[in-house]
């Protein structure tokens, strides 16, 4: 019956606890709805033939609803809205309240990617490692603009908000890799900005972290990410100056301070630069990526539009790699970001 | 605005308005013009609650940060501000009994006394603003006075311009509008028939009035 | 007055003309000058102004669904780019909703309708009405404008940070939808004082039509719910530009903040776009059916309820946005009622077909799509209201079909409906009925295949917005898109025999519905003034059916 | 025309009444708003610890209510006018309410985290209290 319905209304594989739940509440619902518009549908055809015209200017019964009848037409929709609610509201209790023998993961969204990462490491991209049947809370937080949360399968969501934590927890029921998507619109690729779940039984799980914590980089985690276990910061923006170097960043552009033929490097991140349409901006990660894109969309006022565009010559990880590194050129005077957010610490 | 369109075409009929052609009589037509207002300072008032809605939750969030920024306005001023502004209610108040008595020139009188009560509020609001930006005590980024530097304290000035801006320009507005109506009344158009466009004038007036009764304790007193 | 006199006077109600004009010229002909059009104080001539502007608009969010609706015809890149497509949904969205949707029914029949219907010469502010008009072209003009130069790629929700980030062409559009909320405000406020100062002798609370008690309430949530979205438009453009930090995360500001101000005006906003078409529905399912309505103060007070409790629902866009749980609880309960009050008008239209006499007409076609659709669009929108449930469906395309089963099925329904019902009385002419049933079958059933296939999209899970999708999802997508098609050819017939029937159609008599609402109880086309000579007389009751033997004794059901 | 929108002719007897009460109204109520204000400032001033802005707020009202009662004549007509404002009044609290209940059971590390131009505040209560629950600042991790 279950499997189904399933089918029927197209929904994906339940894979953990709060999916079971929320769906059964699902299949409630929709047959009500389906059943109620069958009624007053068939009701209103059947009145349509059975009270035809039969002459132009026919004259009818004058009826109106007693009480009891008007009685019955608020309270049976309210009784199924209030019996839906009760249902829906303790399952979104059960959702919103993580136990509190939860596992922590904490969740940064950013344009577009997913970075996960577990209070003693590892840190990844795109790909979360958790074990099945065990309670993994979700601390969410993004680095640019809102994102959402969203496993198909696990039936969960939240939203990322810049500079603080959101919460949300599943425990998946069964072994197996389930996609994650973004469900907030953030920009250009929005929905390019996939990941996934990957679901471990006990023991894979217990191996895995092992390595994790031994360091090994042959996964393929890390060969997602390739900038897990070393404070990445530093590592992303070292390969980012290689990256930059590659593809001949510095033929134009000085890390000392100087102009050349594009803007320098130099305190880059966070200043106000005025655009050749008279517009202030101040750098932030997506302008630098815009720019490496789309060079001539906003060019910084006095510098010509020659800058050929990256679209397909960098990779994601390549692009991301470079605006970590030219965020590493600030100038002292300029503060960090305010939506770096606080760090975490585990509950207890 | 409704003013305008319910009391059209009065001039060289002094005493008695004319009706527009599909109003049913005078007493529908004022009536309508009457309501038209209380609507429209209903979108006001709603207006304004943004803004209230905006300034509790931040408050809520930051009360140290809220409770130290709202010293650093200056009290005396806002307190001679609000006295101004509610005298100047009052005067307008009294224009809306002269124009009922038909008495034209102490509605012009009172409504004169009105306006540059507004004016005093705007040039006393004028030395407000530009302490503060002498201070750089600036909305947002542009925040950069030493002496308060706890988190909340930029989105305080951010509301306290945001909202006292928001307030002048209806000063502004409400000035435009009764010197309008002083126009009218120099041509003694008022009477016992004939005083919607006053009393209209002078609602929006205390409108202005009461949006800032509430702005002075929340921005100036906490 | 009895109500067999009322009778008398139906078939073609023209009153005696008056003793010193012999003829009176219908609006439309009444000044045939380009000026005498657009500088008209005649609420008919502007609301026949907003409906040609608004069908425009019509055509313009039609031509972005399409190109939508295309591009996600296969999974990757198909007749444009990533950027291209963001701004079509949005701009789909923004013209759609605050060009079409908002105005469309207040503005074209709201402001022929409720003057006839409530038997005053014009509204109560002729002068702010046209200026409403025109604030609606100024604003789109700016909007429009903005889309040209750049387009904006927000979604037309514009969350915060997102949309103080972009750096797309935020301003203009957010400024044009800014003016165009003084211009609903402005028709909101004139039909309030309308009705409560222009009602005809007779004419007290409980005799008014349906279709202007829903305007009423309309009315009512434009005016209290627009304010508080234009200051929301103007801090967002602020932030855009200036960076205050009230909305933006990165300052210390709060979106989830933006998001309870934003929806304090939109979720409203909905029942802007609804309660029209409500209004509407009661009107043709009493005169195609020729039955008083049901419960007719059920339906009325219906209208209020959900103007009101419509205002303290908001906080279910936000279920996952990271509002509290508490919260969470509140918005979904009153939500609830909500569903109860839509409930009671549907149990209500269909309360009025019993023992009625049907003639199965366009307009009763639209009812039967309209019935259909409310009652599943807005159960699926009470299942969303349950908090868990939305936790899945959120952001996803079950939201989508849920909110098109709404604003398509209930307001696009009425729209049509209302074309065609008051196309006699607007222009004088008939349209062809043949053509009109076989363009509603194809509206009725093209949405129906649209739409469903997205409401199993949202349940496998795919998002909302997204240019690009997993293949898993193509066959729903290839699916929505077929039926999308079918819904445009629908449309374009009605556009041609409509056009048609506007040019060529032959006359219709005065009254050819046989209605007994009072905006027909004058000449089809009405005269400038509306009404010649002595006014008639308000039937007793309105929507009322009965025969006078019969009229002593109601049957309670 | 008597059966006609008995509203307006109500609300314009009413109107015409009024004005024989004379102008002692107007200066008592402007009296009352002169002394409310030097009031709420006096209060204002001694800096109550609980209660400051319940007592504030209090006084703007009464001071509203005078404001929209004589002065804009609240008092004397009663219909429309009445219900328009005080609904747009009602409505304002229940954004209010709705807004603060959400703010004020919101998952905590959900709230602003209050950026300002200045370093994340180590030394205030922010930390312990409003931003517990398993999150503290920058800088104070033990780990």
């Amino acid at each position: 019956m279950n499997e189904l319905l399933n089918n029927i209304l197209f929904l994906p594989e339940q894979a953990s606890t709060f999916a079971e739940r929320v769906d059964r509440l699902h299949y409630f619902v929709i047959s009500v709805t389906m059943l109620s518009s069958l009624v007053v549908g068939t009701a209103a055809v059947f009145f349509f033939f059975r009270y035809r015209r039969r002459k132009p200017n026919q004259a009818t019964e004058y009826v109106v609803p007693s009480v009891k009848t008007e009685f019955l037409f608020v309270s049976l929709p309210l009784f199924f809205f209030l019996t839906w609610f009760v249902i829906g509201f303790r399952d979104f209790v059960f959702v919103s309240t993580p136990p509190k023998d939860a596992m922590d993961v904490y969740v940064m969204g950013k344009q577009w990617m997913w970075k996960f990462s577990y209070p003693e490491g590892p840190n990844g991209v795109n790909v979360l490692h958790v074990p099945a049947n065990r309670p993994v809370r979700l601390l969410i937080t993004s680095r640019d603009v809102l994102h959402s949360f969203f496993v198909p399968a696990f039936r969960i969501k939240m939203d990322a908000i810049p500079g603080r934590y959101t919460q949300t927890w599943f425990e998946a029921t069964k072994p197996g890799t389930y996609q994650i998507l973004c469900t907030e619109y953030c920009g250009l690729s929005h929905s390019k900005m996939l990941g996934e779940v990957v679901v471990l039984s006990a023991e894979e799980w217990d191996a895995w972290v092992k390595e994790q914590r031994k360091g090994a980089l042959q996964n393929r985690q890390d060969a997602l990410a390739d900038l897990s276990l070393e404070p990445h910061p530093a590592r992303m923006a070292e390969q980012g100056q290689k990256a930059a170097a590659e593809v001949g960043c510095f033929k134009c552009h000085t890390v000392n301070g100087e102009p050349h033929i594009g803007p320098t490097f130099l305190g880059m991140y966070g200043r106000t630069e005025t655009l050749d349409n008279g517009r202030n901006i101040r750098v932030d990660e997506a302008w630098i990526t815009q720019s490496m894109m789309d060079p001539g969309a906003h060019l910084v006022a006095g510098y010509p539009n020659v800058m050929p565009t990256f679209q397909g010559k960098l990779t994601g990880p390549q692009t991301a790699a470079i605006v970590e590194y030219i965020k590493t050129l600030r100038t002292p005077d300029i503060r960090t970001g305010a939506s770096q957010g606080p760090t975490y610490e585990p509950i207890q | 605005m409704q003013s305008s369109t319910a009391t059209a075409g009065v001039a060289g009929v002094p005493h008695r308005p004319q009706v527009a052609a599909h109003f049913a009589s005078l007493e529908v037509q004022n009536h309508a013009a009457r309501l038209g207002m209380w609507l429209f300072l209903a979108t006001e008032i709603l207006l304004f609650a943004g803004l209230f809605v905006i300034y509790a939750n931040y408050r809520f969030l930051f009360p140290e940060a809220f409770a130290l920024a709202s010293r650093e306005l200056n009290l005396n001023m806002g307190t001679f501000n609000t006295l101004l502004l509610i005298t100047s209610s009052f005067t307008a108040a009294m224009a809306v009994h002269y124009a009922k008595e038909a008495k034209n020139k102490q509605v012009v009188l009172m409504f004169v006394l009105t306006i540059l009560m507004a004016l005093g509020f705007l040039v006393v609001k004028y030395f407000e603003y530009s302490h503060k930006f002498h201070e750089h005590q600036l909305p947002g980024p542009y925040y950069a006075f030493p002496g308060l530097t706890l988190p909340g304290a930029s989105a305080y000035f951010t509301i306290y311009f945001l909202s006292t801006g928001l307030h002048a320009f209806h000063v502004v507005i409400g000035m435009i509008v009764l010197g309008w109506v002083t126009l009218k009344a120099m041509r003694n158009e008022f009477s016992h028939h004939n005083y919607t466009a006053v009393e209209l004038g002078s609602m929006y007036w205390h409108l202005v009035d009461l949006v800032w009764i509430f702005l002075f304790p929340m921005l100036y007193l906490i | 007055m009895s109500p067999s006199s009322s009778i008398a006077a139906e078939p073609g109600a023209v009153p005696a003309p008056d003793e010193h004009h012999e003829h009176h010229p219908s609006y439309l002909v009444d000044g045939t000058t380009l000026k005498s059009w657009l500088l008209t104080l005649d609420h008919k001539r502007i609301g026949v102004m907003y409906l040609i502007w608004v069908l425009l608009f019509f055509l313009i969010g039609g031509i972005y669904a399409l190109v939508v609706r295309l591009e996600l015809l296969t999974p990757g890149p198909t007749i444009i780019d990533a950027m291209t497509y963001n701004r079509a949904f949005t701009m789909h969205g923004v013209v759609m909703i605050f060009l079409f949707m908002i105005p469309a029914i207040p503005g074209a029949f709201g402001n022929f309708m409720l003057p006839l219907m409530l038997g005053a010469k014009d509204v109560a502010f002729p002068r702010l009405n046209l200026l409403s008009l025109y604030l609606l072209l100024t604003g789109a003009v700016i909007a429009i404008w903005g889309m040209i130069n750049g387009g904006m790629d927000t979604g037309w929700t514009f969350y915060t940070p997102y949309s103080t980030h972009t750096t797309t062409t935020v301003a203009p559009i957010l400024f044009g939808a800014f003016i165009i909320g003084f211009s609903s405000i402005a028709t909101g406020l004139n039909f309030i004082v309308t009705t409560h100062t222009m009602r005809a002798p007779g004419i007290t609370w409980f005799k008014m039509p349906l279709f202007v008690w829903a305007m009423y309430a309309t009315a009512c949530i434009q005016v209290l719910a627009t304010p508080v979205l234009g200051l929301v438009l103007l801090l967002v453009v602020g932030e855009h530009l200036f960076h205050f930090g009230i909305f933006d995360p990165a300052q210390g500001g709060d979106p989830v903040l933006f998001q309870h101000l934003f929806w304090f005006y939109s979720h409203p906003a909905v029942y802007i776009m609804v309660l029209p078409s409500f209004g509407v529905m009661s009107e043709v399912v009493a005169t195609f059916s020729r039955k008083n309505i049901f419960g007719y103060r059920a339906v009325a007070f219906s209208s209020l309820g959900i103007a009101f409790v419509g205002f303290f629902a908001w906080g279910h866009h936000m279920f996952v946005s990271g509002q509290s749980t508490f919260n969470a609880g509140v918005f979904a309960v009153l939500t609830m009622l909500v569903g109860v009050f839509t409930a009671i008008k549907v149990f209500n239209w269909v309360g009025t077909v019993y023992k009625g006499a049907v003639d199965f007409k366009t307009p009763f076609a639209y009812f039967c799509g309209f019935l259909y659709f409310t009652v599943f669009g807005g159960m699926t929108g009470v299942a969303f209201a349950t908090a868990s449930l939305d936790v899945p469906w959120h952001d996803t395309y079950f939201v989508v079909a849920h909110f098109h089963f709404i604003m398509v099925g209930a307001t696009i329904m009425a729209f049509m409906a209302s074309i065609h019902y008051w196309f006699p009385k607007m222009f004088g002419k008939m349209y062809h009925e043949g053509w009109g049933l076989v363009s509603a079958a194809f509206i009725i059933l093209g949405f129906n295949a649209t739409f469903i296939p997205q409401f199993l999209l949202g349940n496998a899970g795919m998002p909302r917005r997204y240019y690009e999708y997993p293949e898993r999802f193509q066959t729903l997508n290839v699916a929505s898109t077929a039926g999308a098609s079918l819904l445009a050819f629908g449309f374009l017939i009605s556009a041609i025999y409509l056009t048609y029937a506007l040019v060529y159609g032959r006359r219709a008599a005065s009254n050819p519905w046989r209605s007994r609402g009072y905006e027909w109880m004058t000449e089809s086309p009405p005269p400038t003034h509306n009404f010649v000579g002595p006014q008639p007389t308000y039937p007793e009751e309105p929507h009322f059916y009965v025969e006078p033997k019969k009229a002593e004794v109601p049957d309670a059901v | 025309m008597s059966a006609m929108a008995n509203e307006s002719f109500k609300e314009d007897r009413e109107m015409r009444q009024e004005h024989h009460s004379g102008p002692g109204k107007y200066i008592a109520v402007w009296g009352a708003l002169m002394v409310l204000t030097l009031v709420t400032v006096f209060t204002g001033k001694m800096h109550i610890e609980t209660g400051a802005l319940a007592l504030a707020l209090v006084i703007a009202s009464v001071k509203g209510a005078l404001v929209a009662l004589y002065f804009m004549h609240l008092a004397e007509h009663q219909g429309a006018s009445r219900v328009v404002f005080i609904t747009s009044m009602l409505f304002v609290v229940l954004m209010l309410l709705f807004t603060l209940f959400d703010i004020g059971t919101r998952f905590r590390p959900a709230l602003p985290n209050a950026a300002t131009p200045q370093e994340w505040p180590v030394e205030t209560r922010g930390q312990s209290g409003r931003y517990g629950g398993g999150l503290k600042a920058p800088g104070t991790n033990p780990k």
